[in-house]
């Protein structure tokens, strides 16, 4: 028989978290070449769902087998994907959770395997929380308003700071962006000018959040903590500029993706929320 | 008061227009009787074409007031000017470029049937029209490929086919031969006896007793006189129209000697099937290029000068062949070329007068690619006192030049750049008789200088008067060339029908 | 004799031939070039010649290619149209909110919506003229401004979510598909470039927007009023941007306030490609669609491929340019058969 | 006598308040603009008139600033360039790739990677401008081309990884405050566009692009080759994409290749709200520094003022709008100053 054919659909490749995500299933994949033929794709712009449809829809067109996807939308991608399914392809659902609500309507039952985004920023706040000690001042940036992991990180966030006791001062969005979140702090900072700790949604903005409070001459001083644990924040964590970042294994994620969806093909069906890990990163675990 | 109003179809009092930094029209009080021929006359600049677009709903007046049949007239807009019977063919054409003749024809009001276009009956229309004026081309042809004449005769065509009370018609004959005007004046005589009213404006004086009862001179934006133009000749109107007595224009200067060869051109072709032009100018002669509308005297001399790529031919400056593949090279080697079209050809027309003068030789008044103010406004000083341009300072964009100042700064940018041969297109276009005469001179002096000088002219009257020689063109070949001992009007015409009559015996 | 009627004949063929030739250049010359990467595809990508690919790939086309169509006219005028994508986002949310209200039966819902969403369009498009006429302004600044307005307005009615449930008849609608390769939303996109190629070819109106584009000053001494159809064109531009959100919603039956970003540049870009020239008064709406199919169709083929994501943009962002460059030649090739 | 050498010095001063008006107007009308938003601000948003605000401003507006600089060459002569954004991505990851090379000293490769990046700009400019004028083709669609390319180019150089790790003396540069208001950076800004100024009002090129602007194929029939002049126009906006990407770096100390997403549309904006006509041939630089800055202030005073993120893109989008409609009133009160 021929080999299967798996595809991987993820949000955008110049996400350093979805990078790593794509370096690990490549590497997977190409120790398993007698397993399965593999290729993964991404969007040029991780809003923009509808070229996500596209690729299930060439997928389907070349007969794949099964395809791991991270949805861009948690409720647009399930029709495409129910259809998918109903085309006999194995879908496996990581990243982010499809909307129950929206699979229920499009008649599937597809099993979720990935991070709690929420926990991971309660994560991350609560390491903040724990360093300011309650009643500090805290400004959030959130990631794009409407994406859903976006969401849950700000939820996560906001939980930390009721149980933290902390003062949420401002929350704005910076649009995942580096430049973005440096024009928006710069601003924060001129507005308030006692903030002591920052919660930025992903680590592309954590960037832009220290090198604004580098530029107060801040770093340091007031707390930063972010989410996704990419490279260049490393150092800066080493250093002290940031407090905490939150890792959630995306070469993981994708490799057990691909791993469930062959034991799918081989007939199991899974169901729920398969957890995936998420994990704190301080200046302690990079030593 | 009610007689008056009978006899006067259009009467203006007291009308002002004031534009950024001139008074285009001052005060005029005019009457136009009704079903005369009534012809509107004055130096380049004198508010002519101001007046008429007041009058076309183009503009508005600042002060003063037009009756029209009797009745108030303020047009806010051409349509309503339409509406209340006056039609208007303008001095500078708006063709409809990539519509087809036809449309341009009957946009108006393009014959429809429920919101489409029915373009048979249209396209039968506009063949109609375009028999009446003389255009022989087909009307689906795309008006982009009509030269300037070609859309002058559309734009004429255009004023027919509506009926109006009165019709203006500002300088319509400036490119065309002698062949299309008779055919104009025809028209014109035909709407007389319908009893339409024509306000007409050239700056070709002698062709305004065909067509004119009475005659109305503007100077300065000020009316001068109005009275019929019975017992008139050449030179009072010329006095009124220029408020002093003008040195004769018509007597022939070009007594330099002819030596030797300025250009030569032999074996041009223009595209791959059309015929060989070769011709030849010497240094201090002026040749001019006659020829019917369409004979290809634009084409030649602009493939001549690289602004169109020609298929072949050799062209040599004072004996010395030169390469010429594009207006660079030519302008290099000693060319210039003042094109038919100066709006979309010659000038920048939203950049100032000195800036226009100054484009073709920067470097004369820049140092280390940096510009001299001081000596561009010195230059161009100078060449607006030379030429006489007529504004109100060198600063001053060329798009609210009247059409004769314009073409006089297209003259100041090639005479700024010291050409050795100067081709001319057209070069008195729309120029008055003031301007003329100085133009003529300017020509004389190049030649004085030793320079050659070919002038492409659909007036022929003119290129006799001013031409050592001329070259006659008939539908893209040279049918012959006049020397000035042997002009005669009628010989010149028969050579430039040669090639078509040939072609309808066949 | 007889060889005279030969050659009689042999003229009118020839003739035909290049007439033939010269309107299927002049309407779509960038066929030439659809044509060439269609073949490289075929030959090279696995399962792109295949019938289930092709109706992707018509369901791939449809949004943009109304887009596309009327940003056609506006671009005909000379003008520009930046806020269809944002405008698009509005129009999907707006429908889906109206469609998933539970006071409306389905049917009342989906003609509710489909009203809206058109209206919306149509009216902030006609805004968008209204305000470029009414100062005089350059249509591009115009509708950036609204792209702006239009964005902010999704995400607010949309209170930034995604909104889903649109009823059932709706969604099977979308799922239609005609003789077996024709899905609804691609016939609705093919009425709706034919609904505009008839106006513009046969339509009064049609002729003024070629005018319009060639020489607006012309047309105003024609006795006629450029600014009323210039504002009808963009509101035609919004009105399709309306009917792409129908579109839209129909192919993936969510409303999102991020829908449609950047479809602006893809629609202009469609649009160029085919041929319409941005100064105005040239183009077709014909060449828009091979322009949008060209587009797709590369995206789609080099996924088949398999070429890496970094090197799509890459080769795209290449025959867009090939593929006008070629268009260029066509230009030149016209004028040699005519002068022949 | 006294009595009408009084009214000479009131008409020569009525004449110098005239002129000082005219040219302020011409040069920056749409300032007018800018002082209304400032003085909104500055009663309303909390903190926006203090000193570090401004400071923060300053910083804010350089890249966009540099980016404009450019554009305003390339609309001057009648193009566009779309591809800035995505060049000033593709010259921030090649010149932090080479400062973080260990094989050279910090300062050589601060003075490879300001070359590296400003020569990839120009290049890639240059081609920009090389191939819109081999084939004639609208820029639009060349320069769209180019910011797929580019934007492929820059994944592909960095490989999707956002690089960090500057050598100190250049992230120190990026933090140098002059006079303790103006950053670095936007001395840097401000130099370009004085010298863009300098050049267009005072050079024999600049008058080349102003012309070609205005009738290019008047220029041509002058005698000149426009061609030339074009391209370097655009490897102007090319090489102020490499200085933009330096500025970049300077601030944020990252190199990117999802910087600059949207900058061109921003660039345009500045430069037409500045009263740069798009048609080519009207405009000035200055404009273009005041357009930049009226896009800054309004995002910055609008965060200050606490307003909501959905909230944001409306009142931008409205007031890009009325910023122009206001200009369009400069010109009426220009011409009305000019028939007095
Ligand atoms: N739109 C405009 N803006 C500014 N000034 C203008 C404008 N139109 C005309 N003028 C000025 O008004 C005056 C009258 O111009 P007009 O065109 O009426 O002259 P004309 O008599 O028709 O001359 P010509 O015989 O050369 O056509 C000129 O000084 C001209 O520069
Ligand atoms: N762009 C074009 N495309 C096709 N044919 C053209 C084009 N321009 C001019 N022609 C045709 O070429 C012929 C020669 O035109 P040309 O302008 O050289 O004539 P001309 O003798 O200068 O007459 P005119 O008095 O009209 O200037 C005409 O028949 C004209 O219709
Ligand atoms: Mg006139
Ligand atoms: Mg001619």
């Amino acid at each position: 028989a021929e080999k299967p054919k798996v595809g991987l659909i993820m949000k955008s490749l110049s996400n350093e978290f979805f990078k790593q995500m794509k370096a690990g299933a490549d590497k997977y994949a190409a120790e398993n070449k007698d397993k399965f033929d593999f290729k993964a794709v991404g969007m040029k712009d991780e809003r923009d769902f509808a070229s996500q449809v596209d690729a299930v829809e060439n997928f389907v067109t070349q007969k794949y087998d099964i395809i791991v996807v991270a949805p861009a939308d948690s409720k647009a991608m399930a029709t495409p994907l129910a259809k998918a399914v109903k085309a006999g392809v194995k879908v496996i659902n990581i990243d982010v959770p499809l909307d129950a609500d929206a699979k229920k309507k499009a008649g599937i039952d597809l099993a979720f395997f990935g991070p709690d985004n929420k926990e991971g920023a309660k994560l991350a706040g609560d390491a903040l929380a724990k360093d300011l000690g309650p009643g500090a001042k805290v400004v959030i940036l959130e990631g794009n308003p409407e994406a859903d992991n976006a969401k849950e990180r700000k939820e996560g966030f906001m939980d930390s700071v009721k149980s933290g006791k902390l003062e949420l001062l401002d929350s704005k969005t910076a649009h995942w962006e580096t430049e973005e979140a440096n024009t928006v702090m710069t601003n924060f900072l001129t507005k308030y000018k006692d903030i002591q700790g920052v919660m930025a949604a992903n680590d592309s903005m954590a960037l832009g959040v220290v090198k604004a409070l580098d530029a107060a001459g801040q770093a340091g001083k007031i707390k930063v903590v972010g989410f996704d644990n990419i490279p260049p924040v490393q150092p800066l964590i080493k250093d002290g500029k940031m407090l905490a970042t939150v890792e959630q294994y995306g070469a993981q994620m994708a490799v057990m993706g691909i791993d469930y969806g062959m034991r799918e093909l081989a007939g199991e069906k899974f169901t729920g929320w398969v957890k995936t890990d998420v994990k704190l990163v301080t200046s302690a675990d990079l030593k | 008061m009610s007689d008056a109003a009978d006899d006067d179809i259009l009467r203006l009092e007291g009308i002002g227009k004031r534009f950024p930094g001139v008074v285009a029209l001052k005060d005029v009080s005019m009457r136009i009787g009704r079903g005369k021929g009534h012809v509107l006359l004055g130096e380049n600049g004198a508010g002519k074409s101001t007046l008429i677009n007041l009058l076309g709903g183009v503009f508005r007046p600042d002060d003063g007031h037009i009756l029209f049949d009797g009745k108030p007239y303020h047009p806010a807009s051409p349509l309503e000017a339409f509406k209340a019977g006056i039609r208007v063919i303008h001095q500078e054409l708006h063709p409809l470029s990539n519509l087809t003749v036809a449309e341009n024809l009957l946009f108006e009001h393009l014959p429809r049937r429920y919101g489409l276009v029915n373009y048979k009956a249209m396209n039968a229309r506009a063949a109609e029209l375009l028999e009446e004026v003389g255009l022989d081309v087909a009307p689906t042809t795309l008006a982009s490929r009509l030269s300037v004449a070609q859309l002058q005769l559309v734009e004429i065509a255009k004023a027919l086919c509506y009926e109006s009370k009165l019709l203006v018609l500002d300088e319509p004959t400036a490119t065309l031969t002698s062949k299309e005007v008779d055919r104009l004046f025809e028209i014109l005589k035909r709407l007389k006896q319908r009893g339409v009213t024509t306000l007409y404006i050239s700056h070709r004086l002698e062709e305004i007793f065909d067509v004119g009862d009475d005659v109305t001179v503007l100077r300065d934006g000020q009316h001068v006189i109005t009275r019929p133009l019975s017992g008139l000749e050449i030179p009072e109107i010329v006095e009124l129209m220029v408020g002093r007595k003008l040195a004769d224009h018509g007597i022939f200067k070009g007594d330099s000697t002819v030596s030797g060869e300025a250009l030569g051109v032999s074996g041009l072709k223009v595209t791959r099937n059309s015929p060989e032009l070769s011709f030849s100018v010497g240094k201090g002669e002026i040749v001019g290029i006659a020829g019917l509308v369409g004979s290809g005297r634009t084409e030649a001399v602009r493939a001549l000068f690289g602004a169109d790529l020609k298929a072949a031919g050799e062209i040599r400056l004072n004996g010395e062949p030169v390469e010429i593949n594009s207006p660079k090279d030519a302008v290099a080697a000693g060319l210039c070329l003042a094109t038919e079209d100066r709006k979309m050809q010659g000038l920048m027309l939203d950049m100032s007068c000195a800036q226009n003068a100054t484009i073709t030789d920067l470097g004369k008044i820049s140092r280390n690619g940096l510009i001299n103010r001081k000596a561009e406004d010195d230059h161009s000083q100078r060449l607006v006192r030379e030429l006489r341009i007529k504004t109100p300072s060198i600063h001053q964009a060329v798009r609210t030049f009247s059409g004769g100042n314009q073409q006089k700064v297209v003259i100041a940018k090639w005479l700024f750049r010291g050409p050795k041969v100067l081709i001319f297109d057209e070069p008195t276009r729309g120029i008055d008789v003031g301007a003329k005469a100085e133009i003529y001179e300017l020509l004389w002096k190049f030649a004085a200088e030793g320079k050659g000088v070919l002038v492409v002219s659909s007036d022929l009257p003119e290129l006799m008067g001013i031409c050592h020689r001329i070259i006659v063109f008939s539908d893209g070949k040279i049918a012959g060339e006049i020397v000035r001992e042997q002009f005669d009007e009628s010989r010149i015409l028969s050579l430039a029908y040669k090639e078509y009559s040939r072609v309808r015996q066949h | 004799m007889s060889a005279s009627i030969e050659k009689q004949t042999e003229a009118k063929e020839a003739r035909f031939w290049d007439k033939l030739i010269r309107i299927s250049m002049k309407e779509a010359g960038v066929a030439i070039a659809l044509i060439l990467i269609l073949a490289f595809f075929s030959a090279t990508a696995p399962y792109f010649a295949t019938p289930e690919n092709f109706l992707k790939i018509f369901v791939q086309i449809a949004i943009n290619t109304v887009l596309a169509a009327g940003m056609t006219f506006v671009i005909l005028v000379g003008g520009i149209d930046l806020s269809v994508g944002s405008l698009l986002a509005l129009c999907t949310v707006i429908g889906a909110t109206i469609m998933i209200n539970p006071a409306f039966s389905p049917w009342q819902a989906i003609v509710l919506a489909c009203l809206a969403s058109m209206g919306t369009g149509a009216a902030l498009g006609a805004v968008n003229g209204w305000i470029c006429e009414k100062w005089k302004l350059p249509s591009f600044i115009v509708t950036l401004g609204m792209l702006n307005v239009a964005s902010g307005l999704a995400r607010v009615v949309s209170d930034n979510s995604t909104i889903t449930g649109l009823p059932q008849p709706f969604v099977d609608f979308g799922n239609l598909i005609f003789w077996g390769i024709f899905p609804s939303i691609f016939m609705i996109a093919i009425v709706v470039v034919l609904i505009g190629w008839f106006v513009l070819r046969y339509t009064v109106f049609g002729r003024f927007v070629f005018a319009i584009g060639t020489n607006e000053e012309a047309v105003r001494l024609s006795g006629h009023q450029p600014k009323r159809y210039k504002i009808a064109v963009f509101t035609i531009s919004g009105l399709t941007a309306g009917i792409a959100a129908m579109v839209y919603l129909l192919r993936l039956n969510v409303g999102s306030p991020v829908a449609g970003i950047g479809y602006e540049l893809n629609a202009i870009a469609a649009v160029i490609i085919g041929g319409t020239s941005l100064s105005g008064g040239k183009g077709s709406i014909i060449g828009t669609l091979v322009g949008a199919c060209i587009l797709q169709v590369l995206s789609t083929g080099l996924q088949l491929l398999g070429a890496d994501d970094n090197i799509k943009p890459i080769v795209i962002g290449a025959v867009i340019v090939l593929a006008v460059i070629l268009d260029s030649y066509r230009g030149r090739l016209m004028r040699i058969l005519e002068t022949r």
